[in-house]
């Protein structure tokens, strides 16, 4: 078809005249020259590398099939999602050189979300039209994900989330009483908010005492569910909440949240929110002569909340074992440096690495060495629920809900300008 | 001059107070059927400010403005739509309008179309726009626009300008007409044919008021003329009576009498030399009464 | 009490950071009648470009005394905040200035796109907020009063301070000098000005890189205050600083820097005081503006437009 | 002390800028000279544009880079190998070639060729662009492109000098003046060819969708660039076309038969799924750019005919969204009603039309840029009062998720549909919907636009005082204004929320207003098929751009800024407009345009084309 537009829009153009005729000998005159003129060359390389560098030959003869990405990768939330993008595409360089999946090249393939739902959607409806798309690694955000699920369920597309944390995306809204699966396409590896918020009032309040508490949030879906839950569970424990705030999504200014929970002197504060702003927020607070600990969930689990002000004593709960007792953590953080990536894991790399792992692994399993096609989408989600290994962030299985038995948190501690680990255990309800 | 019937427009004793500042002070003024009322003072006398009380665009501290004998209301869009329209000292058409969609703004107020009607363009949806149209068409011949009117208002030359303002503000069909400044940055040509228009819409049965600087156009135009001194109505008459009062000629003209003569025997040259026609009459006999008043003087 | 104290303390940090910015947006509206959007990006990219004088531009022994960080800082800022403005002044408004009113809105959002993602993708760690550093005295000063205490840093004095002396001085400048009066004949009618001798081109670069300074004054300010950037702020503090203008009364110094305290004051008091709590402080001061806007159209201290006729 | 690590990177920097900015101005200089040298030398334009044309299609057989890439056909055989097959070109090389051999032609023709080159000359500059930064990025440096492993590959280089040249020979001698022809033809005549402009502007809209995917699906690493070349390359077209005439009598006929081509215009619109962009996704950017552009049609209401600027638009849509959602029985909406869409369609146009009465409420008396302020204002407080759940009917951060697909008839609106043999893509039944609404918008816009209640808005544009005096109550025809543009936003909101199935605050941002703005300033102010055009080039260029990754919202950003600069009154700018802004001409367009004699009288080629 492309020619045949080019030819005729060409075409168009000519009106036959004698003139035509001598633009005609010109054209050709010029074109045999550079035909001839260039011809002595040919031969000069031939061929430009076999296009693969994979150090063992795996075979590849079948095609290939594509491992979807949908995660910020412009806009304020970019370096989570760039991590995610690097984590899964260095997943799959792994399957690739280990021939995890037989007969096939994998590949990733990344899509922008901006973190708006209808981008999502957009991003999702391209990948799920492409039929060798075998499963999606995303998304970033809990309110994204609800534009994406659908659709990736319409085509029966796996869906493995390495960061959504709203309880209802797996378990419908009323998930503490009557939890019932939304989408048997969509899997998480994170905890779910409840899990971490709870976890985070048992130590708030238990461990550490804190009884009269104070709550910033953010005002989006993570922020918000994840500070909800632990309100919940720290009452249930016997703590007040004395003052709430919320702050802008992308404030820096964090005055007036922090004047006006200050008059009710809280001993602690728990912040429903991402480190951007939870470092300047617990700096900002020291500063307004509030200096109590702040607490958050795996949002604040990065180096950058340091960096950016927390002081000592600021506590974030996190999935998982720590990372220095994992041997597969240690691997994936030296096989991630080892990349140089232009960008950071951040806080959902591990995720998404043991996202799209699950994905390759579970693709390996249900072809075994078939041929993949639309029929084998309903295997590769019963070889999803089956799946059971040892990834960077711990144990990855699921439940029947399609979220992560991974129950063990850990609470870590900033001392001396680092992390240390406070506590781990699990979160029982 | 003496009222044959009850007048068209009436101001009595508008007062306008600007902040301690008297613009306007108890002005009363009558309009008839059919008269051309000339409104002169020097600048800053408040004919502008006059202006816009008889337009509702200010609301007069005191006294009040009738049309035909009915109260005007203080909003311009209600003034017109009771019958009183205008045009601007500085042009105000619509520049990236074609002067017949110029014309048939000026007929909004007359049609009745409401959005929904807009929205449907039903029969006589139809029937009221190619009414509104005809009429327009007419209006733009009428001011000599003729074949003007797919041409956007900005590329008209000056003078078509003024005359499609004109037809835009007939188009209001209004009882009383008001021009601010007809005429200004006009050469002699244009202005004659400006007065020609004036007279033209006269005969139509409008009344028409006309602020002016140029008081020998005023005098050769108006029935009837008015004189504002820093807001004051001065002197109010005829012609021959306002350009003879020695109070007119000290504080509004404010220069010898011979100068203002020469003037207007000038004025009257040119205008009969770019017309060629009927009118040079007129201005020749005006200049000869303010020689004799002059001289009684 | 004290809480209330505190957070009008606040509100007039935050106000005075606005007002610096406001002044910016103020003076390009009354030249040229631009909202130059950009303008918020130009604030970030000096924060930027503060907290990159520190961390590689000045040698490591004079990172901790802030006599000579601070002044490295603004220089830095300010250089690249004023040649980013006249850039953009020459190269994105000015071919535009006889365009359709909106066209340079437009490119103002594209500029400020632009800006924001060569930022975002080209500074180091710049995808999320980075760190700048205090580089002023860090004791805070810690007020009694009745109920409590009032902690002020050194930084919100300092911010409080530039920003009524820059106020100050501008006015004058803008009153008294040659340029000053350029500007203003520019403002009013730039044909009759060139035909005075004023050269407006010049005049409107130069309005420009005021309008950079200032920001990046701001810029410093902001970073050494609140000891954190990201790639948004230049759009929050941005919209906050043109409300500020438009509150005042776009064109008019005074109008920008009251209009600056008032949102600010208004922000910090409403979530202390109004319903729904600090979430819908912005809520409030939109409020407020489309109030005095409908009760005083011309913005507080704006010119009135006369009734034209 | 030691130099802190800044300083040797800076100066780099500085040097590499200057570098650069001496190039920029010794290519200026050169371009200035050679304009000035060639100016009354029309005899020159033939040998310069020959040779550029050689150099041009000898570059497209050129290698263009001097490594295979990864995967993918990018330049599909990057080496010297493929000079076995000449004729074989493809893709963004067969442009080259194809421009290269009109550009030689061109000369010989009875065109204005002078017009034709420099479109040419413009567009090949930008192919080699596109496809020498590309490689110098991806490929690691300035090996790509130069010496390495032994080949030059300086095809990239040949064309931006052809390019260049080409472009000088339009130097010779003033441009041509823009050939005129008679619109007046035989019925039947314009029918065919509208129909036939029609269907190729349908094929050329998929084709360009389609550009960059595989046969098989897969969205080639490349699709980027390939993209850009493929718009390069039609830039030069269409700018040869305009140069041709064509493109004016096209706009001729079709307006001297609209009924016509706005029913072709229709089963154009409507064939799209049937072609090779008829894809799930695009599909979903379709219903998307309809959504936006019956958006953007309400706004143009407000900001092209009445001229009110409005900054915080999108509120309506996001009113109309957050209506169809809590009527729709989504589980998470807090009225648990489910009512037949229409009736929710036509609650959520009321609703948004009500706040749009309420928002437009100031402009009683506050105007201009103050309004801007306030409209923005509002669109702020709806967002934070969205992103708050007020009154339990957004779902505040959670927003409502799961809201069913519109069914009618048991027909569900997001399943594929299959016809005869034929199986559309999934999400084809929400196109078609939306197509039909968009059509209802444009008629709706059309029809009050040439009314008594659009000819006031316009004059309120023009001059609210003088409106005034002209009987207009102007204050209720700004309301109106606003009520009925956001009534046509709440409308689309209604579609949007069931198509994209969740409804969340961070939807409506304030870059969403802007993104409106920016469709109907682009499209052209108070243009129809300008903010269709507007909303649709902005919903596809991001979704093109996508393979940019990172750099994608900047090209966005550069976009706006270059399409303004060259093309400031939009690019289908409503016909008053037009005519006002040729007039402006004398400082708003680059001088080369000023010497156009675009008079249609008296040319010669007005002459031919009878």
């Amino acid at each position: 078809m492309l020619t045949r537009i080019v030819r005729t829009n060409a075409e168009k153009g000519h009106h036959v005249r004698n003139q035509t005729v001598k633009a005609a000998v010109l054209v050709a005159g010029a074109l045999l020259l550079a035909a001839c003129g260039t011809n002595k060359t040919e031969g000069g390389s031939n061929g430009g590398g076999t296009g693969s560098n994979a150090p063992q030959a795996c075979d590849t003869s079948k095609g290939t099939l594509v491992v979807g990405v949908i995660a910020p990768l412009s806009g304020n939330l970019s370096a989570l999602g760039l991590g995610i993008r690097n984590s899964v595409d260095l997943a799959v360089e792994q399957a690739n050189e280990k021939c995890v999946v037989p007969g096939y090249k994998l590949k990733m393939q990344a899509e922008d979300d901006q973190a708006t739902p209808q981008v999502g959607a957009q991003a999702a409806t391209r990948l799920s039209s492409n039929p060798n798309v075998v499963g999606v690694v995303g998304t970033l955000n809990s309110s994204v994900a609800q534009s994406v699920q659908p659709i990736l369920k319409g085509k029966n597309i796996l869906q493995v989330s390495p960061a959504n944390t709203t309880p209802s995306l797996t378990r419908g809204d009323d998930f503490k009483n009557a939890p019932k699966r939304q989408f048997e396409t969509y899997f998480r590896v994170c905890a779910t908010d409840d899990l971490q918020g709870g976890f985070a009032a048992n130590y708030l309040v238990g461990k550490a005492g804190k009884k009269n508490i104070a709550i910033i949030t953010d005002g989006k879906t993570y922020g918000e569910g994840l500070a909800a839950e632990f309100r919940k569970e720290a009452e249930k424990e016997g703590a007040k909440i004395v003052a709430t705030a919320k702050v802008g999504e992308n404030d820096s200014d964090f005055s007036g949240a922090i004047n006006s929970i200050k008059g009710a002197n809280p001993d602690a504060i728990y912040y429903g929110g991402e480190y951007p702003q939870a470092g300047p927020l617990s700096k900002q607070a020291k500063d307004l002569g509030l200096n109590v600990p702040l607490m958050g969930g795996d949002g604040l689990k990065d180096d950058k909340f340091i960096e950016l002000g927390a002081k000592d004593g600021d506590l974030a709960t996190s999935v998982g074992a720590p990372v220095e007792d994992l041997d597969t953590a240690k691997a994936y953080l030296d096989a991630y440096k080892a990349k140089k990536f232009k960008d950071d894991y951040s806080a959902y790399g591990g995720f998404a690495y043991d996202a799209a792992n699950v994905v390759v692994v579970s693709l390996g399993k249900a072809l075994a060495g078939g041929e993949w096609s639309d029929a084998k989408r309903a295997d590769l989600i019963k070889a999803v629920q089956g799946y059971s290994a040892q990834g960077a962030t711990g144990d990855v299985k699921f439940d029947q809900y399609g979220d992560s038995t991974n129950k063990l948190l850990t609470v870590y501690k900033v001392q001396g300008g680092k992390w240390a680990t406070e506590t781990t255990g699990t979160f029982g309800g | 001059m003496t009222a044959t019937t009850a007048p068209v427009l009436a101001a009595r004793d508008v007062s306008m107070v600007f902040g301690g500042l008297t613009a306007l002070a108890e002005v009363s003024l009558e309009l008839h059927e059919g008269q051309i009322l000339g409104l002169i003072g020097p600048n800053g006398a408040g004919k502008t400010t006059f202006f816009n009380c008889l337009t509702g665009l200010y609301t007069p501290t005191k006294g009040s403005v009738t049309l035909r004998g009915d109260r005007l209301p203080s909003d311009p869009a209600r003034v017109t739509v009771a019958g009183v329209a205008r045009t601007f000292q500085n042009i105000r058409l619509f520049p990236s309008m074609t002067a017949l969609e110029n014309v048939l703004v000026g007929r909004h107020a007359r049609m009745t179309q409401g959005p929904i009607a807009s929205l449907f363009h039903g029969p006589a949806y139809r029937r009221g726009e190619a009414d509104a149209r005809r009429r327009s068409l007419e209006l733009l011949e009428f001011v000599g626009l003729r074949g003007l009117d797919d041409e956007l208002a900005r590329n008209l030359p000056y003078g078509d300008q003024r005359r499609l303002e004109i037809a835009r503000a007939l188009a209001t069909d209004p009882a009383v007409l008001l021009l601010d400044e007809p005429t200004a940055g006009m050469n002699p040509q244009e202005t004659e044919a400006a007065r020609q228009l004036i007279f033209a819409i006269r005969d139509t049965g409008v009344a028409v008021v006309v602020i002016e600087h140029d008081t020998k156009f005023i005098f050769s135009l108006c029935d009837h003329v008015s004189v504002l001194v820093q807001g004051r109505l001065l002197v109010q008459g005829t012609p021959e009576v306002v350009r003879g009062d020695p109070r007119v000629i000290e504080a509004y003209l404010g220069k010898p009498p011979e100068e203002v003569e020469a003037e207007v025997r000038q004025y009257a040259e040119e205008a009969a030399h770019s017309t060629g026609t009927a009118g040079t009459a007129d201005p020749a006999d005006s200049a000869e009464d303010l020689d004799t008043e002059g001289g009684s003087r | 009490m004290a809480t209330l104290l505190q957070q009008l303390a606040s509100g007039l940090v935050l106000g005075a950071l606005i007002a610096l910015i406001a002044l910016g947006y103020t003076m390009v509206y009354g030249i040229i009648q631009l909202i130059n959007f950009a303008h918020g990006e130009v604030f970030m990219v000096s924060i930027f470009a503060a907290a990159a004088t520190y961390k590689w531009f000045i040698p490591e022994s004079w990172e901790n005394t802030w006599q000579i960080a601070l002044p490295c800082m603004l220089v830095g800022a300010v250089l690249v905040a004023v040649v980013l403005a006249v850039l953009m002044e020459r190269f994105a408004y000015r071919p535009l200035r006889n365009a359709p009113r909106l066209a340079p809105l437009i490119t103002a959002l594209g500029v400020s796109q632009m800006l924001k993602e060569i930022v975002r993708l080209n500074y180091p760690d710049a995808k999320s907020a980075i760190n700048v550093p205090r580089a002023f005295i860090d004791e805070p000063i810690i007020i009694t009063v009745p109920g409590g205490t009032v902690v002020l840093q050194a930084t919100s004095v300092l911010l409080i301070a530039v920003s009524i002396v820059g106020a100050v001085i501008l006015q004058l400048y803008v009153s008294r000098s040659r340029m000053g009066r350029a500007m203003r004949a520019t403002a009013q009618d730039p044909d009759t000005a060139k035909l005075m001798g004023v050269n407006p081109n010049r005049t409107i670069v130069f309005t420009f890189a005021l309008g950079g300074l200032l920001a990046a004054v701001a810029g410093v300010l902001y970073g050494i205050h609140l000891n954190t950037v990201d790639t948004e702020v230049g759009f929050l503090y941005g919209i906050f600083a043109f409300t500020a203008a438009v509150l005042g009364g776009v064109g008019s110094i005074k109008g920008a820097v009251i209009g600056g305290f008032i949102i600010g004051v208004v922000k910090t008091l409403g979530g202390q005081l109004l319903p729904g709590g600090t979430g819908y402080d912005v809520v409030w001061v939109f409020i407020l503006l489309i109030l005095v806007l409908v009760f005083r159209p011309q913005g507080l201290f704006g010119e009135p437009e006369r009734v034209r006729a | 002390m030691t130099i802190p690590p800044g300083w040797p990177i800076l100066g780099l920097g500085l040097l590499y800028i200057a570098i650069a900015v001496a190039v920029v101005l010794a290519l200026r200089l050169l371009w200035q000279r050679s304009a000035k040298a060639l100016a009354d030398k029309p005899g020159m334009l033939r040998p310069i544009a020959i040779a550029g044309g050689v150099l041009a299609v000898l570059a497209a057989l050129l290698p263009w880079v001097t490594f295979r890439f990864n995967d993918g056909p990018y330049p599909d055989l990057a080496t010297l190998q493929f000079f076995d097959e000449p004729w074989g070109v493809t893709g963004f090389r067969l442009f080259v070639l194809l421009l290269g051999v009109v550009a030689i032609a061109a000369p010989f023709l009875p065109v204005p060729a002078r017009r034709v080159e420099r479109a040419i000359g413009l567009g090949l500059i930008a192919l080699g662009l596109v496809n020498t930064i590309f490689p110098l990025i991806s490929g690691g440096g300035f090996g790509a492109i130069t010496a390495a492993d032994g080949a030059f590959a300086f095809g990239g280089v040949a064309t931006l000098v052809a390019g260049w040249v080409v472009a000088t020979s339009a130097k010779a001698g003033p441009l041509e003046p823009l050939p005129h022809w008679n619109p007046k033809v035989p019925r039947l005549l314009a029918y065919a060819v509208l129909v036939v402009s029609y269907v190729v502007l349908l094929l050329v809209v998929a084709w360009m969708l389609d550009a960059g995917t595989d046969p098989d699906g897969n969205t080639n690493t490349y699709a980027g660039p390939i993209f850009l070349s493929l718009l390069s390359f039609l830039g030069a077209a269409l700018g040869a076309l305009h140069a041709f005439g064509f493109l004016g009598w096209l706009t001729a006929l079709s307006e001297r038969h609209r009924v016509f081509s706005i029913g072709v215009l229709v089963v154009c619109a409507l064939a799209l799924p049937f072609t090779d962009a008829g894809t799930d996704y695009w599909m979903t950017i379709a219903v998307n750019v309809g959504v936006y552009a019956a958006t953007a049609i309400g706004l143009n209401i407000v900001v092209g005919l009445a001229g009110l600027l409005d900054l915080g638009y999108i509120a309506f849509l996001g009113i109309g969204a957050y209506i169809a959602a809590n009527f729709s029985g989504a589980a998470a909406s807090a009225l648990h009603v489910e009512l037949p869409f229409v009736l929710v369609a036509v609650i959520a146009a009321i609703v948004a039309g009500i706040f749009g009465a309420i928002v437009g409420s100031p402009t009683l008396r506050v105007r201009g840029d103050y309004l801007a302020i306030v409209t923005l204002a509002f669109g702020e407080i709806f967002r934070k009062a969205a992103q708050f759940n007020i009154g339990g009917m957004t779902g505040g951060a959670n927003a409502i998720p799961n809201i069913p697909p519109i069914n009618w008839f048991g027909r569900d609106f997001s399943a594929p549909l299959t016809i005869g043999s034929v199986r559309l893509p999934s999400g084809v039944l929400y196109y078609v919907l939306i197509m039909v609404l968009v059509a209802l918008v444009m008629v709706i816009f059309a029809n009050l636009k040439n009314s008594r209640i659009g000819r006031a808005w316009i004059a309120v544009r023009e001059d609210e005082d003088a409106a005034r005096a002209m009987g207009i109550k102007t204050g209720q025809v700004k309301i109106l204004a606003f009520l009925i543009g956001a009534m046509l936003a709440g409308l689309a909101g209604a579609v949007f929320a069931h198509k994209t199935s969740t409804v969340a605050y961070n939807s409506f941002q304030f870059i969403e207003s802007v993104t409106l703005l920016a469709a109907v300033i682009l499209g052209g102010m108070g243009s129809i098929p300008g903010a269709v055009l507007g909303a649709a080039l902005l919903l596809v260029l991001p979704e093109k751009l996508r393979d940019l990754q990172d750099w994608r919202l900047f090209f966005f950003g550069l976009a706006l800024v270059v399409i303004m600069r060259f093309r400031p009154q939009g690019l289908m700018p409503d016909r008053h407009r037009r005519a006002e802004l040729a007039d402006e001409g004398a400082d708003g367009v680059p001088i080369e345009e000023l010497n156009v004699p675009d008079a249609p009288d008296g040319s010669t080629a007005q002459a031919v084309a009878r």
